[in-house]
């Protein structure tokens, strides 16, 4: 076994795992906040995913790629934040 | 190498980014506007020239060479309608300075009918299937904005579903690109007509070209997807309309031609078959359609249908004749029908409606006016001399040449019900008695004369094209033969490549 | 993959077609959004799809390394994704100011231009 | 002052990002740099209300590394909290929403320890009073309110203030 | 020639000017160009009637066979003639009934127009050409008709008469064209020629069809006669020149200058004749029956039209001779008759033949004239029309097949000439009247042209040999091959002809007497409108505009959802159905190589499908779209795409924001549409995916080779100097799209900021 | 596998581990705050362990720098969603756990000019609009 | 509802954020990366600082009205395809200096381009955002 295999095979599923409970949040609800916060997540989540297939794969290439998703992705919440709370 | 070919794409967009710099200035956001059409349309005469007498004139853009770069290639079709992209451009830039206030011209009118130009030149000039998308999308995009340039309610319910149906043959268009890159791994028009007859899989193609016909005939609002036009050309003040109805159609139809004579030939008994059913219903229906409008622009929407069909019946008949006739349909019918609706704004600007109910007396009380109607309402129902006639007739002929004789009747029938639709506007704005009192503040004369110079030259073109069809005809003819030898088009594109 | 990837699109494709016969124009634009995805993918994947190694040429080499993803289709998506996502702002804002002029986000009310 | 500081850091930052350090790349770092910083009107990230006196942690690396280690091991240990609640087939937790009075002033004082207290595991920030008095948290697991509160207060506080005092 | 009919056209280019310079005097000048081109006609007459036809030929469209090429035979001089001069004799006429009227000047431009236009019928010598005069000719007509536009009933007769002439122009243009394709040349003596060929090719019966479609609604042949009675309308100069004398005989014209190429078989004989035949008798019957005078003169046209068109179809020697003896003489009564109707009109205001009386005194000239031209009309002796009718019934009784039938018609219709001839060219004057008619006496340059008009129809009675040589047989011989063998005799003697013209006269007499019975007898019976033709055409037209109105009010019914629905059912459609019929399936190949991860995303992006699909807040529908778009991203990184996977994810991220700040004061989802909706919804967006799914999966099933992806791999770093091939392609191979592309963003820009900033006065106004 | 592959391998599969409890938490927890301290906190460390794990099984400067890069913004950005979304929870009434002790912001906030009092405001918050 | 936390963090992290911009933007030609990317993040960071600190603040600080970055990207990536075009080769032939810069690689009018490629992104979300804001 590589590291590469363990990379490809064994993180990934434990992330897509995480995932897809991430997604049972998404859907159950129940309030909008609720689903915001799992999207919220997801960027965290896609860090995790982007290193481990950095590490998989072998190309340092998409590294970048975290550093849009540690630095930008967050914009999205905060504007649903500020949203919801100016609806009210 | 030949930079000219380049010109029709950069000029409208070096003025229209010239002019979002000048925000402020509406008189210099004219002239600006005013010099760039000017120049587009001196440039494409000349293309025109050129690509007459030396044939097929090709650039590689960045001197890659095709099929990788992108090649621009512009054979007599793709003059013939960049010449009337720059009469467009260069009548509607003065119709404009008139017929679009102030507040529309500061909020960047004058770009956004540019880069209109650009996107419509940039679709007659690409010879690369990705490219055109682009192209149509700069188009999309800019008459996006034109048509809901102002913001009025009409605006806005016309706007909406011109805009969902127009992404969607957006869509269709840009998978059916995908999906022919994904089977010959081109996307040059040239390089892709010669793989695509390579393919195991010829369903797959057949498919694709079906995509393309729908995502090309909702561009050209054939029957029964034109739902679009009808519900949103009347909405915009007259200027925007003239120049969608004249030219924006015509960029599906084109667009339609080329890719069926160049690309997808060779299953003509079912692909043409189609087309020519096509043609038939949407000559009828929209004519159809016309004849029950009460509204000077809604009339002539429908009516823009109608003619479409006539275009695509060339494109189906499929004939040297038919095509030059459908080259020569477009022809007349972009400057035709844009001065329509340039009329409609000038009758607008009199008497302050454009439902044909209110209107009348016209005639009475401009017969200068009703003049430039009749101009170009006759030749659209294709009553001789005038251009619609020689149109028709090529039409009709290459019909009966082919022995195609229902469709000849229908295209007979639909010219009868044009006729009486074109009676019907006549009749109820010129010759009918006006309705009393009219709405207050009209007629708005003041600077009238910039919107009726354009009418007049549209006109004199016209009439020119009507007395002069044989030098017209011969162009349109070249273009045909052009059409029909796909294999010249694609010897001129791969020349020096390999 | 191929099966799964054009599955997946498919279902992207229906779902997008789905959203767009509502009669909410908000569920209009995301039936658009959805499609513009389905078309992304569909671009994406019919040029066949290739895991780990993008099209960057290494240091030290002057062509990437075999089996490297094909980018032309990915040149070509990212066209299609910015030209989106420009559309896709103005009919978002399109569809506040039909909101806010007709007064409804029902599309069977907004027919006045229409016969 | 100030000024020349994030500058430099900046510079450094671009180092980073581009994964290697040398007096070209720090030359174009310290342009760009300045020019990010320049587009934003530097005031906006130099001014004392966000920097409160400035950036004097810098020359105090030692109390740096006392406080990134001490930030490391408040994650751990308050990780293998949250790992045991979240995995325990019952749920045990106490949680609550509490009002802790603020000595802190300055603007990167208050975000910062209200990001750490976000950060470490078991605590959230909530909000900050609009009269910079009061920080309210969310609290996974308090058995002891008060408790809670001094740890806030003597721990993080404290250890924010040493650094940027 | 050309110079001749384009000095019409650039007349009557020039009359609105002139007129506004001339006032009064601008008909007689009008009236100077035709009167000279008259002249010039008669005296080619001598030259032509030697034998040698003038010809003359100018390019014009020569790719779509469309030359100026014109021919003055016979028949072209003949109807040359009835233009000029009809055409000067009107226009002087006109002047007198517009005296006053500043804006006449259109109207002299418009008749001009028309002379103009049919000038170039009689004389073109191309298919083509003649049909661009034949076309004006309807234009003008319609405008001429609908001269007193302020009437709704104006306007539509004259949209009538131009439907109907204007379809059968129509169906003329294809039987033209498919004439030119059968024998092989535009040119009209050049078609002439080879009749023989045209009459075997396979073609012929259409042609046939669609000429004769053509020719009998121009001259309104029975069914297609209604529009003429209807196009009195008209102002009588109009009435008088284009509805009597020249034309409507356009179509007759038409059917004699082809006559050689496609008159040459049985068909043609029966239709033509029994048309005719009908026509004649149909129409004398309509117009004794009338009332008013315009009509009872348009129905005895449509009848004469019949006759000329019965004479056309009978074909022999004789029947032409008549044919062309009858075009003329009609032309000289008829045109007299319909300017003393108009002058009647004009001073008296009525028209009902019923009620007029006693006019002598106040319009003696146009009393003599109506009367002269009456005489004719009957066929007295002395008055050309005698002449007329003598060659007719010689024609009639000389027919080759069913002469009887012919005759019959003949003399009935010939009867009831009689009698509408002195109803309209005699009882207005001279009957007596319970109450004195108020009426205006006419000026001079009213009744100078009936006179001179009825006066040309005694002169040429006596001038008939002269005629005969000159004028009459040249049209013969241009007609039929044969040289003439008939003279044009004044007098015949007394024979058989004679006889029957004494009979029929005295018929006529006796119908007269029996008016004010046979009125009582069948009134209502024809009331227009209650049947017959007119009735087919307002309810085809009313049917069409029904059915129109349906198919707007069904396509176009503004419901987006269903405009959406058709385009994306009809694509579909289209490309699945010769997709899958086209489609190898067994060559299929389906590889299942999936990794956990990916499945991962894939199950991600499906249940975020799910959620939108079923979503009931739009906030959660945000969400899950901004979810689907971070898959997307993570998928385009598996496959080797960071570019494409950074783009998207900024992409999607400020995607929210923008949702987020438009959907702020939306209102929340409704579930608006029923259940079965919902569900034919779902099969066709299933079926869509199912396509799409299919396409993709055959597209992709081939060997994958990209020429373009090895070239752009394989010279990114060393031609292009980076590293990052999908760059290098941006911004280098394929700039160009990135030029439009951001030329997009712009436009989106400027687009988004005039949406929100350009708000329309009204709205402004209320925020204010 | 040699050390550093090893050493990478355990920091991937801990960091792996800890996102997986984060989403369990997210998935378990009963209220909004209460699955965002999950959330948050799990993925602190559970980032930081994957950049380790990049660190070490790339040992390349350029990769280093840059995972420490990440881990830095990461820091700098994952408190502010939780901060205003919280805060939008509380004018949107998204209830506490009923297990929670104590709320002590509960009517601190001004629902008109949205400022956040040390002392209780009067006013009545609106209800929920929470979906 | 302006908020302390979100706005100081603003103020750290959207210096960093147009760094990392004009880095995406510079390296693109060699790494992932490029005009689209640089512009996206670029224009995200004025976002973030016209949500936390309003819109006013936000067209303050950048300067320049985004619609005059639109013009002028458009005009940078039209010129730069030009010098190409003087010689004798086509149109966006692309012209390159024979010496890479230190610290920068190799420089050539596709880079121009892509600058322009940025400005107009940047422009266009920052119209975009900032008007919807405003409305
Ligand atoms: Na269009
Ligand atoms: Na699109």
């Amino acid at each position: 076994m590589t590291l590469q295999f363990f990379a490809l095979y064994g993180v990934m599923s434990a992330l897509a795992i995480a995932l897809l409970l991430v997604m049972i949040r998404l859907i159950k609800g129940p309030t909008l906040p609720d689903r915001v916060v799992a999207l919220d997540i997801l960027s965290v989540l896609g860090i995790g995913f982007v290193a481990t297939y950095c590490i998989g794969s072998g190309r340092s290439a998409y590294l970048d790629v975290a550093i849009v998703l540690g630095l930008l992705v967050f914009l999205g919440t905060v504007a649903f934040a500020r949203y919801l709370e100016r609806r009210v | 190498m030949n930079d000219l070919i380049a010109l029709p794409i950069l000029i409208p967009l070096s003025t229209a980014a010239a002019m979002m710099l000048v925000r402020r200035n509406v008189l210099l956001q004219r002239l600006i506007g005013i010099a760039g059409s000017t120049m587009l349309m001196l440039i494409s005469f000349k293309l025109l020239h050129l690509c007459y007498t030396d044939g097929i004139q090709v650039l590689q853009l960045g001197s890659w060479p095709a099929p990788f770069g992108i090649s621009l290639v512009c054979d007599v079709f793709s003059a013939i309608m960049l010449v009337l992209a720059g009469i467009m451009a260069f009548a509607t830039s003065i119709y404009s300075v008139a017929d679009i206030e102030r507040r529309r011209t500061a909020f960047g009118f004058y770009s956004l009918l540019h880069i209109l130009m650009m996107g419509i030149c940039g679709a007659f000039l690409t010879g690369d299937l990705f490219n055109l998308y682009v192209w149509f999308e700069v188009m999309l995009i800019a008459s996006f904005v034109l048509i809901a340039l102002g913001g009025e309610k009409a605006q806005m319910e016309g706007a909406i579903k011109y805009v969902a149906l127009n992404l969607i043959a957006s869509m269709i268009l840009v998978a059916a690109v995908g999906l022919i890159y994904g089977l010959t791994g081109s996307l040059n028009m040239a390089d892709v007509a010669v793989h695509l007859r390579d393919v195991p899989q010829q369903g797959v193609v057949l498919g694709i070209a079906i995509l393309f016909m729908a995502a090309f005939g909702i561009k050209a609002a054939v029957f029964p997807v034109f739902f679009w036009l009808p519900a949103s050309y009347h909405t915009p003040p007259a200027a925007i309309s003239a120049v969608f109805a004249g030219l924006l159609t015509k960029v599906g139809v084109y667009a339609l031609i080329r890719t069926f004579t160049l690309i997808f030939v060779d299953d003509p008994q079912l692909t043409h078959t189609a087309l020519l059913i096509i043609a038939a219903a949407t000559m009828v229906s929209g004519v159809l359609g016309a004849a029950v409008q009460v509204d000077f622009r809604r009339v002539l929407s429908f009516h823009i249908i109608s003619q479409i069909g006539y275009m695509v019946l060339g494109l189906a008949l499929f004939t040297p004749l038919a095509i030059a006739g459908s080259v020569f349909y477009i022809l007349h019918h972009i400057i035709v029908k844009a001065n329509l609706f340039f009329v409609s704004g000038v009758v607008h600007r009199l008497s302050g409606t454009y439902d044909l109910r209110k209107l009348g007396g016209l005639y009475a009380a401009y017969v200068w006016l009703a003049i430039l109607f009749m101009i170009p309402a006759m030749s659209l129902a294709g009553i001789p001399p005038l251009s619609g006639f020689w149109a028709k007739l090529a039409l009709i002929r290459a019909g009966l040449e082919v022995g195609e004789y229902w469709v000849v009747a229908v295209a007979l029938a639909v010219g009868l019900l044009t006729l009486f639709s074109m009676t019907k506007i006549w009749a109820e704005a010129f010759w009918k008695e006006p309705v009393t009192p009219g709405p207050s503040g009209y007629p708005h004369t003041s600077g009238l004369v910039w919107m009726v110079a354009p009418i007049v030259f549209l006109a004199a073109i016209t009439i020119a094209i009507g007395l002069g069809a044989e030098t017209a005809f011969n162009i349109a003819q070249r273009a045909s033969d052009e059409l029909l030898n796909p294999q010249v088009y694609i010897d001129a594109v791969m020349r020096g490549s390999k | 993959m191929q099966l799964v990837f054009a599955i997946l699109i498919g279902m992207l494709y229906a779902g997008a077609v789905y959203m767009m016969l509502r009669r909410s124009i908000v569920k209009l634009i995301i039936g658009l959004a959805l499609f513009g995805h389905a078309t992304n993918l569909l671009i994406f994947a019919v040029a066949r799809l290739v895991r780990y190694n993008p099209p960057i040429v290494l240091k030290g080499e002057t062509i990437p390394i075999e089996p490297f993803a094909d980018p032309v289709p990915q040149a070509l998506v990212l066209t299609a994704i910015v030209i989106g996502f420009g559309v896709q702002a103005f009919s978002i804002v399109l569809i506040k100011r039909v909101y806010q002029s007709v007064g409804t986000d029902d599309l069977d009310e907004i027919r006045s231009t229409d016969s | 002052m100030n000024y020349l500081v994030v500058v430099i850091i900046f510079a450094t930052v671009w180092c980073a990002l581009n994964g290697e350090f040398s007096v070209a790349l720090y030359l174009w770092g310290l342009i760009f740099g300045g020019a990010a910083l320049w587009l934003v009107e530097s005031r906006a990230v130099t001014s004392p209300s966000t920097h409160g006196r400035g950036w004097r942690w810098l020359l105090k690396p030692w109390t740096a590394l006392k406080f990134g280690s001490w930030f490391l091991k408040e994650v751990l240990i308050a990780n293998v909290h949250v790992v045991i609640h979240a995995l325990s087939p019952k749920l045990t937790i106490r949680p609550a929403v509490i009002a802790i009075p603020l000595e802190v002033k300055t603007d990167i004082e208050i975000a910062l320890l209200a990001n750490l207290i976000t950060l470490t595991p078991g605590t959230l920030s909530i909000d900050v009073s609009f009269d910079r008095s009061t920080l309210y948290i969310h609290v996974m697991n308090a058995k002891d309110l008060e408790a809670v509160r001094q740890n806030i207060k003597d721990n993080f506080e404290r250890r924010v203030m040493e650094l940027l005092a | 020639m050309l110079l001749a009919v384009c000095s019409v056209f650039a007349l009557a280019i020039a009359a609105p000017f002139i007129h506004r310079v001339a006032r009064g005097f601008s008909a007689p000048l009008f009236a100077i160009l035709p009167a000279s081109l008259f002249a010039y006609f008669l005296s080619l007459a001598p030259g032509i009637a030697a034998g040698s036809p003038i010809a003359e030929k100018w390019a014009w469209v020569p790719s779509l066979g469309a030359n100026l090429n014109f021919y003055l035979d016979g028949l072209s001089l003949l109807f040359a003639l009835l233009v000029t001069g009809i055409g000067a004799v009107i226009l002087v006429f006109a002047g007198g009934y517009f005296t006053g009227d500043r804006s006449a000047g259109k109207f002299f431009c418009l008749l001009l127009f028309f002379m103009g236009a049919m000038l170039g019928i009689v004389l073109a010598d191309n298919l083509i050409a003649l049909f661009v005069f034949w076309e004006l000719t309807s234009i003008s007509s319609y405008l001429l008709i609908g001269y007193n536009h302020k009437s709704a009933e104006t306007r539509a007769a004259a949209l009538q008469a131009l439907l109907v002439t204007g379809g059968g122009g129509l169906a003329l243009l294809a039987g033209l064209i498919l004439l030119g394709v059968a024998g092989g040349s535009t040119d009209i003596s050049s078609l002439n020629a080879s009749g023989s060929t045209i009459a075997s090719s396979a073609l012929y019966p259409l042609i046939l069809f669609t000429i004769l479609l053509g020719a009998f609604t121009k001259s309104a042949q029975v069914p297609f006669h209604f529009w003429l009675p209807n196009a009195m309308a008209a102002p009588a100069p109009v009435s008088a020149y284009l509805h009597s004398a020249t034309m409507v005989k356009a179509g007759v014209f038409l059917l004699a200058r082809l006559h050689p190429a496609i008159a040459d078989s049985p068909v043609w004989m029966w239709t033509v004749t029994s048309v005719g035949a009908a026509t004649m008798l149909f129409g004398a019957t309509m117009g004794m029956l009338s009332t008013d005078l315009k009509r009872m003169l348009a129905y005895t046209t449509v009848s004469i039209l019949g006759c000329l068109t019965m004479l056309l179809g009978i074909g022999t020697e004789i029947a032409i001779f008549s044919m062309a003896v009858l075009v003329l003489a009609h032309a000289l009564y008829k045109g007299t008759l319909f300017l003393v109707a108009g002058t009647i009109e004009k001073m008296s205001g009525g028209r009902d033949a019923r009620v007029l009386g006693g006019l002598f005194h106040k319009m003696p000239m146009i009393a003599i004239a109506g009367s002269l031209a009456a005489l004719s009309m009957i066929g007295i002796p002395l008055f050309f029309g005698f002449v007329a009718k003598e060659a007719l019934y010689d024609a009639a009784l000389q027919a080759p097949a069913a002469g009887g039938l012919w005759l019959t018609v003949v003399i009935a219709s010939s009867a009831m000439f009689v009698a509408v001839a002195i109803l309209t060219g005699m009882r207005p004057f001279f009957a007596t009247t319970a109450s004195p008619i108020v009426a205006k006496s006419p000026p001079v340059s009213m009744w100078i042209g009936p006179i001179v008009l009825s006066l040309a129809g005694l002169v040429c009675f006596f001038a008939a040999p002269f005629l005969g040589g000159n004028i009459v047989y040249p049209t013969v011989s241009a007609i039929s091959e044969a040289t003439a063998t008939i003279e044009l005799k004044s007098w015949h003697g007394f024979n058989l002809v004679l006889a029957l013209s004494l009979l029929t006269i005295a018929a006529g007499l006796g119908l007269y007497a029996a008016m004010p019975m046979i009125r009582k007898l069948t009134e209502g019976l024809f009331d227009n409108g209650l049947f017959g033709a007119a009735r087919a055409y307002d309810r085809t037209l009313d049917g069409l505009l029904r059915f129109a109105q349906w198919q707007a009010s069904t396509l176009q019914n503004g419901y987006l959802r269903r405009y959406i629905l058709v385009t994306i059912c009809v694509t579909t459609t289209g490309a699945g159905a010769v997709f899958i019929l086209h489609t190898d399936w067994s060559s299929l190949a389906l590889t299942f190589d999936l990794r956990v991860h990916e499945a991962a995303l894939v199950i991600v992006m499906v249940s975020a499908i799910a959620i939108l699909v079923r979503a009931s807040s739009r906030l959660t529908a945000i969400v899950a779209l901004g979810v689907l778009g971070y898959a997307v991203s993570l998928i385009f990184m598996l496959y080797g795409a960071p570019d494409l996977t950074m783009t998207q994810l900024c992409i999607e991220t400020l995607s929210v924001v923008l949702f987020v700040f438009v959907l702020y004061r939306l209102p929340q989802f409704i579930r608006l549409s029923r259940r079965r909706t919902r569900l034919r919804d779902a099969v066709i967006a299933s079926g869509v995916g199912a396509l799409m799914a299919s396409l993709v999966l055959v597209a992709s099933s081939g060997p994958a080779d990209s020429h373009l992806r090895q070239y752009y791999a394989s010279n990114a770093y060393t031609e292009a100097f980076g590293r990052n091939v999908v760059n290098v392609i941006l911004v280098d191979f394929r700039a160009l799209d990135t030029l439009g592309e951001i030329t997009v963003l712009a436009v989106a820009a400027i687009g988004v900021f005039a949406l929100l900033k350009l708000r329309p006065p009204s709205e402004s106004e209320e925020a204010a | 596998m040699k050390l550093e592959e090893i050493i990478s391998a355990i920091l991937l599969g801990a960091g792996a581990l800890l996102m997986l409890v984060a989403a369990i938490g997210l998935l378990r927890f009963p209220d909004l705050f209460l699955r965002m301290s999950a959330t948050t906190k799990a993925a602190t460390l559970g980032m930081m362990l994957f950049m380790l794990a990049l660190i070490v099984a790339f040992q390349d400067s350029g990769v280093t720098t840059r995972a420490i890069a990440i881990a830095i913004f990461t820091f700098l950005t994952l408190p502010v969603p939780a901060h205003l979304l919280g805060r939008a929870a509380y004018f949107m009434g998204v209830p506490l756990w009923k297990g929670t002790q104590v709320d002590e912001l509960r009517g601190k906030y001004d629902p008109y000019t949205h400022h956040l009092e040390s002392e209780p405001v009067k006013s009545e918050l609106p209800e929920s609009k929470a979906d | 509802m302006r908020s302390l936390i979100l706005s100081t963090a603003t103020r750290l992290l959207m210096p960093l954020m147009l760094l990392f911009a004009l880095f995406a933007l510079f390296r693109g030609h060699n790494e992932p990366g490029g005009g689209f990317i640089g512009g996206l993040i670029a224009a995200s960071a004025f976002v973030l600082y016209a949500v936390a600190e309003g819109t006013t603040q936000a067209r303050r600080i950048l300067r320049v009205d985004p619609r005059t970055l639109l013009g002028s990207g458009l005009l940078l990536g039209l010129i730069s395809g030009v010098p190409g075009a003087l010689g004798s080769e086509p149109y966006m032939t692309g012209i390159w200096l024979t010496e890479a810069i230190p610290g920068l690689g190799k420089a050539g009018t596709p880079l121009l381009f892509d600058l322009g490629v940025f400005m107009v992104v940047v422009g266009f979300v920052l119209t975009v955002v900032f008007a919807l804001a405003e409305s």
